[in-house]
């Protein structure tokens, strides 16, 4: 079991599954097609869990370094002798996480589903595109080079793209995927002309070749320099930009709060736990490059991240749709892997930002998870996306409820649950390299803390509200995976990962550092017990702090007004100012000068017919002068 | 008896009844007086030829019958111009050459 | 008998068979069988071609076959294919296949359709095969005249105007070649000895500087304006919405893509100095075609305008790579043109089923079709997404091929250039997903549409061929990159052997 | 100056005036007169340069024939008193210019060009010499050209009598709609 021949397979069994439920899902039964996409992903599940097992225990620790194995690696589409893009499985501590990530997250969200999607039309649609999904997404991960990873990075933006889409009479629902759609794929058109910078000047696509510390590439990067920066520089920025895209950061964050119009368990998987972060992924996976010859870009992703988990925090407050406060709690949380990765180092302990991002990455999966699929279970109690609509759950979903407090624990960086371990890390790295994005840090964790409780304080306590049938425990299909991962969200944090995922491969020692967790538990609780005063205790109190903040509540509610810049941007200038001007351009210039010609060429040929005038003495006319004018001509003008 | 003539004078002669005719054919409406500046174009032709075979080759006949042919060929002309022009009068009534002039464009 | 004048006799024997066919529904099943065996035979000679390269025969062309028509000018009907030219016959028989089952239902004088139809295919495949300037000149006339009938007959609305503009732009074109052709073959012995019309005999020479600067444009542009170059492009909006679609088909599919070819075969490959001076030119131009066609189809509101605009940005990626002149942007290119002739004949054909059934082509007037008849509203959204480049299907493989090699020419001018044309990816996706969504998506209105009844097999069969040799390019693209690119090396040798460098 | 020279510039200044005059008098019937003397002067002219004959055939093909014919046709389509509208300025003028033109370049390249004569003897001609070059083949037989000649006398003899002639299925049409 250690040459991972077997690891084709995690990604070709969904890819058949894709296959054969779309060509012919429509005529199994409904359930059957459910069952088969789920049973191929446990499949899935059981080989990414043994690939991690042969390779952290097995395999690649040799002299406690974690080698980059590639198990396979073919010739897909070749361009030039040295530019070709390969189909191939990259095996390393990072792929090899993020492999169980996916399953995991994957299996949970179609084991939900069975219970969720029960009875909707299109079921057997529903889980071959989740198999596209898990397809696309495992061969991101593994992709052996920027390419191969370009490829699914598009993939799992189609995938993302059909399943927001899923209730496609839903007019919301498809303006929200095509909105998804068009903004990553702007982004990934930064990253598009990023992989062309990179590789005319690196000559490669090939990640071993470009993340080789000691490699050709990163010591040729430092070529020309525009605006200042250099060519790799820029190239990496653009790289980054498809980042910034994929993961929702600040300015392309518009489309993840609209994504929430597709199935909740969608969102879970999708929008929360895996697609979302690849931007992460992508600067882990190119990491070396960026610390060696892009630091300024690097400088870059710490900022972006930075901002973004602010601004989404503080969105995050004022949103009444349940999803939608996930959503920016998502983008958030996505901002603190992007700064952990921003500020780290490479190799040994001063790699700690790449691990704690790695580290965040795979708790807030779990945890992020469990809060999309509670959500996912109270919206199936209530029919209802909006916070107004309910509250004093917890006598009613038991269950739903303690899972969501352990997610909120989770999320809110509170001992001993994951997302405290994560988040100290990742605090800690900040800490040691700018102290501005350290502070900014630690207010985005009082804030977190403060609106995931706000969240669970309407939802689960406070009144009743009038439920038109009462709201009962979701099935087993629905619970089972909620208590699955409602464990991972509670224990994941003890799990090693200085001595697993690192950056360069090499292990190190990592304790907790009191002097900055403690201040930031303290935060938390200060958030949490800000939320218990507002919500619970002083129910009024909310409404008398915004009619203090009128202005700002508004600038935040309405998410600081970027959508209807987007729309401006997109209504009034592309179409009003560049497409309607082009079309009219088009029809009225450029035809209009072939119509022209063809008028010209008619009238003329009419002012030539009026020769023909059936005047005798004009024909005569005519051909005399032309007879004396050749004769001058003949006699004159040619001797 | 045409001696102390100089040969360019009936080739002047010709000429200017030449252009004449071409002017008559040029400005005149009238179909026959058409006619009649076409047989002036043809006379002229004619005392060009006999002049200058007079002058230039007398020992040959060329010019003579070349003239001859074109008198018999003039009167032939002639005859079936006027049975057109009456043709054209009967169904026009008219012999007025810019009124005839469907055969345009 | 030489396999590739089989090529141009089938059809011939298509022809024959339609007309003496006595029952006129039997024209449709002779044509399908004609078009059928053309198809099979593609596929044979694609078969033989690999096989006969794999056997380790190296010349430029194989199967030549060399005829003297015209001695006193050394006209030859001399045929003969390499790499590129399979694929692109492989590509015609495939839509032509795909065209006449589309067409099942045409009724207005059925057997003048198909003949024209199949004349017009004729003229596509002798033009693939020739290597003789004059007969390739003659086979190109061949296909563009039907193309006058066809719409002028059996098009819609403005189809008179519609047909005369793009007989008249396109003529005007092949004014401009012929008397490029002239030019090569004037020229074309520059040491002494025979002038000649066949291309490799032209090509081991080179041409002289000053006559390439002059003939190379003429050449260019005359093959530029069937490639939609801007600003010759306006035949395409009015010519496809009026042709009918087998024609919008064919001609988007197939004929549009004369102009890469030829502007390949004849423009750069017999003049490659002048064509690298003055390449930035036309790079220019196409460059706008690129990006101003999508822009153009993002307002649109016909689907068939959107789609000529749409082909618009397509083909002038494909001259744009051509422009690059390096061996990956040139491979790039000949795959576009496959895979832009196979999802917009794709499109043109959804189109017309679209049409048959609603009985309108403004997206505005339509939407929810998803519901009524899904499984053309799928293979729509497959059309769509080959055409905003999905990896798995055909476009993302031309269009990357066509942006690495193009980014990796040593100048920035031309890297620029590519910037901006990779930009239209954006633009696409959003003209593409702004139809799926008006147009299939969201919620169906009209209780007309109940009525309609899902693709018969007739239309089944056309769109699966399509979609399934997309999704064939698109997932194991290096079978068709490994017979093409091998082909355009001579290509190569011909312009690094150039002295300019 | 002799006597031939007199004669020469008498018959000239005839034909000048009078040619001018049949192309621009405004009464049709004095136009023919005018002609008739115009040809009469020409076969003077070609007395003056021994073409007796020829003088002859001129007199009466010409003068006796066609005349008469142009006249009976003038009194067959317009009144005699008919008086044409003067004609109008600027096509006379156009007219005018291109035929002085022309008679300017015909009369300077004459007078530039030397003539040479041969010295060989001339030969007279007579009717016999006529009758016989007429009807004979060889160097100086016109046989060919005479047959060609009575063949268009004879079909322009028939094409005069049809197209005069009433009738004919088209015209028949046309008279029928002019008569109703």
């Amino acid at each position: 079991m250690t040459d991972f021949n077997y690891t084709l397979w995690i990604f070709l069994i969904p890819f058949l599954v894709f296959i054969l439920l779309g060509l012919a899902g429509h005529r199994l039964k409904a359930r059957i097609s459910g069952l088969l996409g789920t049973a191929a992903l446990g499949v899935v599940t059981v080989l990414s869990y043994i690939t991690a097992y042969f390779y952290y225990f097995r395999t690649a620790g040799i002299n406690d370094v974690f080698r980059k194995i590639t198990v396979f690696d073919s010739t897909w589409l070749h361009f030039t002798d040295t530019l070709e893009i390969k189909m191939g499985i990259l095996l390393d501590p990072i792929s090899v996480m993020m492999l169980i990530v996916i399953s995991t997250v994957s299996l949970m969200v179609h084991i939900y589903s069975l219970g969720y999607m029960k009875g909707e039309k299109g079921f057997e649609r529903y889980y071959s595109f989740l198999s596209l999904f898990a397809f696309s997404m495992m061969g991101l991960v593994v992709a052996t080079n920027i390419f191969q990873m370009y490829i699914f990075w598009e993939l799992v933006g189609i995938s993302s793209y059909l399943l927001i889409g899923f209730y496609y009479q839903k007019p919301e629902a498809v303006r929200a995927s095509k909105k998804a759609f068009i903004v990553t794929r702007f982004a990934d058109l930064g990253f598009l002309i990023g992989i062309l910078l990179l590789s005319f000047n690196t000559r490669t696509f090939d990640f071993s070749v470009l993340t080789d510390p000691q490699g050709t590439a990163i010591a040729h990067s430092s070529g020309i320099s525009f605006l200042g920066l250099s060519v790799t520089t820029w190239s990496m920025i653009l790289v980054y930009l498809g980042g910034v895209g994929k993961s929702a950061m600040f300015p392309f964050h518009i489309w993840l709060p609209d994504a929430m119009e597709g199935p909740t368990p969608v969102s879970a998987l999708i929008h929360a736990a895996t697609m979302v972060v690849a931007g992460v992924y992508l600067v882990a996976r190119m990491f070396p490059v960026y610390f060696f010859a892009a630091p300024a870009a690097l400088e870059i992703v710490a900022w972006i991240g930075a901002f973004s988990s602010l601004f989404a925090a503080i969105i995050a407050c004022t949103q009444t749709d349940i999803k939608r406060v996930l959503a920016y709690s998502t983008i958030s949380q996505i901002g603190y892997m992007m700064l952990a990765l921003g500020v780290s180092g490479y190799g040994g302990h001063d790699g700690l930002g790449f691990m704690a991002s790695m580290f965040h990455l795979f708790t807030h999966a779990m945890f992020k998870a469990l809060l999309f699929l509670c959500a996912g279970a109270i919206i199936h109690a209530v029919h209802s996306n909006f916070m107004i609509d309910m509250g004093g759950l917890r006598k009613y979903l038991p269950l739903t409820h303690l899972t969501f407090l352990i997610a909120c624990l989770a999320i809110s960086g509170i001992p001993p649950f994951s997302g405290f371990f994560s988040k100290d890390e990742i605090l800690a790295a900040a800490f040691h390299h700018n102290k501005v994005l350290f502070f900014i840090e630690y207010a985005v964790a009082g804030i977190t803390a403060f609106y995931m409780f706000r969240l669970y304080f309407t939802v689960f306590r406070g009144e009743d509200r009038h439920y038109h049938t009462v709201p009962h425990e979701a099935p087993p299909t629905m619970t089972i995976p909620l208590i699955i991962l409602a464990t991972a969200a509670a224990f994941s944090g003890f799990i090693p990962f200085s001595k697993l995922v690192t950056s360069d491969g090499k292990a190190f020692q990592t304790h907790i550092e009191w002097g900055i967790a403690i201040p930031s538990v303290l935060i938390a609780t200060t958030g949490i017990g800000t939320a218990y005063v507002m919500y619970v205790r002083n129910p009024s109190l909310p409404g008398r702090i915004i009619s203090i903040f009128k202005h700002s509540y508004k600038l935040a509610l309405n998410k600081f007004y970027i959508d209807e810049m987007y729309l401006f941007i997109t209504k009034k200038i592309i179409f009003r100012y560049i497409s309607e001007p082009v079309a009219w351009f088009d029809r009225h210039i450029v035809d209009g000068t072939m119509n022209a010609l063809a008028i010209v060429t008619q009238v003329v040929s009419f002012r030539i017919r009026e020769f023909q005038s059936g005047q005798l003495q004009k024909y005569a006319f005519f051909f005399i002068s032309g007879t004396i004018l050749l004769a001058l001509t003949l006699i004159y003008l040619l001797h | 008896m045409n001696a102390g003539i100089p040969l360019s004078y009936f080739l002047i002669l010709a000429a200017v009844m030449f252009f004449t005719g071409i002017y008559g054919f040029l400005t005149r409406r009238n179909l026959i007086t058409i006619l009649m500046s076409v047989e002036l174009i043809l006379n002229s032709v004619n005392i060009n030829f006999l002049a200058l075979n007079r002058y230039l080759f007398p020992h040959k006949l060329e010019g003579f019958f070349f003239s001859l042919f074109i008198i018999t060929v003039a009167a032939a002309e002639a005859a079936v111009a006027i049975a057109l022009i009456i043709n054209i009068y009967r169904r026009f009534t008219t012999i007025n050459v810019e009124d005839v002039n469907i055969m345009k464009y | 008998m030489n396999i590739l004048s089989l090529f141009v006799l089938i059809p011939l024997l298509t022809i024959a068979g339609i007309v003496m066919v006595k029952d006129i529904r039997h024209v449709k099943v002779v044509s399908g069988i004609g078009t059928g065996i053309q198809l099979i035979m593609s596929a044979i000679l694609t078969f033989l071609y690999i096989q006969a390269r794999q056997s380790g025969d190296t010349s430029e062309m194989l199967f030549v076959k060399d005829l003297v028509w015209f001695r006193s000018l050394n006209i030859h009907f001399a045929v003969g294919v390499d790499g590129v030219s399979v694929a692109m016959i492989a590509l015609t028989s495939i839509v032509v296949f795909s065209g006449v089952f589309a067409s099942w239902e045409m009724d207005y004088l059925t057997r003048e359709f198909f003949i024209s139809l199949i004349l017009l295919a004729t003229g596509v495949f002798g033009f693939f095969i020739s290597l003789d300037l004059f007969t390739m000149f003659l086979f190109y006339e061949l296909a563009v005249i039907p193309m006058y009938l066809l719409i002028g007959i059996w098009g819609s609305g403005p189809k008179e105007y519609s047909a005369m503009k793009l007989t008249l732009m396109l003529m005007g074109a092949s004014a401009l070649l012929l008397v490029g052709i002239l030019g090569i073959y004037f020229n074309s012995a520059p040491e002494g000895g025979n002038l000649s019309f066949n291309i490799i005999e032209i090509s081991r020479t080179t041409i002289p500087m000053k006559a390439q600067y002059i003939f190379f444009p003429l050449t260019f542009i005359g093959f530029g304006v069937l490639g939609a170059l801007f600003p010759f492009h306006t035949w395409s909006p009015d010519g496809h919405s009026s042709a009918p679609t087998a024609v919008s088909m064919l001609h988007a599919g197939v004929l549009m893509k004369l102009g890469g070819y030829g502007a390949f075969r004849v423009a750069i490959f017999l003049m490659p100095e002048a064509a690298r001076e003055l390449s930035w030119i036309f790079i220019i131009l196409t460059t706008i075609s690129v990006v101003y066609g999508a822009f153009g189809a993002i307002v649109q509101k016909d689907l068939k305008y959107i789609n000529a605009y749409s082909s618009v940005s397509h083909c002038g990626l494909v001259l744009f790579a051509i422009l690059m002149m390096n061996h990956t942007a040139m491979n790039g290119a000949v795959i576009q043109m496959i895979s832009h002739g196979l999802m917009t004949a794709l499109f043109f054909a959804l189109i017309g089923m679209i049409y048959g059934r609603t009985h309108t082509r403004m997206i505005n007037e339509m939407g929810g079709l998803m519901k009524v008849i899904p499984f053309l509203s799928v293979c729509y959204v497959i059309a769509g997404l080959a055409s905003l480049g999905l990896p798995g299907l055909s476009g993302f493989v031309a269009e990357m091929t066509i942006f690495v090699g193009a980014f990796q020419h040593p100048d920035t001018f031309q890297r620029v250039a590519t910037i901006i044309a990779v930009s239209s990816i954006v633009i696409t996706a959003v003209y593409i997903l702004r139809v799926i969504a008006i147009l299939l998506l969201g919620p169906s209105e009209k209780n007309s549409y109940e009525l309609f009844s899902d693709a018969r097999w007739y239309e089944r069969l056309s769109t699966v061929t399509l979609i399934v040799f997309i999704a064939f390019i698109g997932l194991l693209p290096f079978l068709l990159t490994s017979m093409t690119g091998a082909s355009l090396q001579p290509f190569m040798n011909k312009i690094l052997g150039m002295n300019i460098f | 100056m002799t006597l031939n020279q007199l004669m020469f510039i008498l018959f000239a200044s005839i034909i000048v005036v009078f040619s001018i005059l049949t192309v621009t008098s405004r009464r049709i019937l004095r136009a023919a007169v005018y002609l008739l003397f115009v040809l009469i002067s020409t076969a003077g002219l070609y007395f003056m340069l021994n073409y007796a004959f020829l003088a002859a055939v001129q007199l009466t093909l010409y003068a006796g024939g066609i005349v008469v014919l142009i006249i009976f046709s003038i009194l067959l389509t317009s009144h005699i008193s008919l008086k044409f509208e003067p004609v109008e300025w600027k096509k006379s003028l156009f007219s005018a210019l291109a035929a002085i033109a022309g008679a300017l370049i015909t009369i300077i390249t004459i007078l530039d060009f030397t003539f040479s004569a041969t010295n060989e003897a001339a030969r007279e001609v007579n009717m016999r010499l006529v009758g016989k070059s007429l009807l004979s083949v060889g160097s100086d037989g016109y046989i060919l050209p005479f047959e060609v000649i009575s063949v268009l006398l004879l079909a322009a003899m028939v094409a005069a009598i049809i197209i005069a002639k009433k009738g004919g299925p088209k015209s028949t049409d046309t008279q029928t709609s002019n008569y109703q």
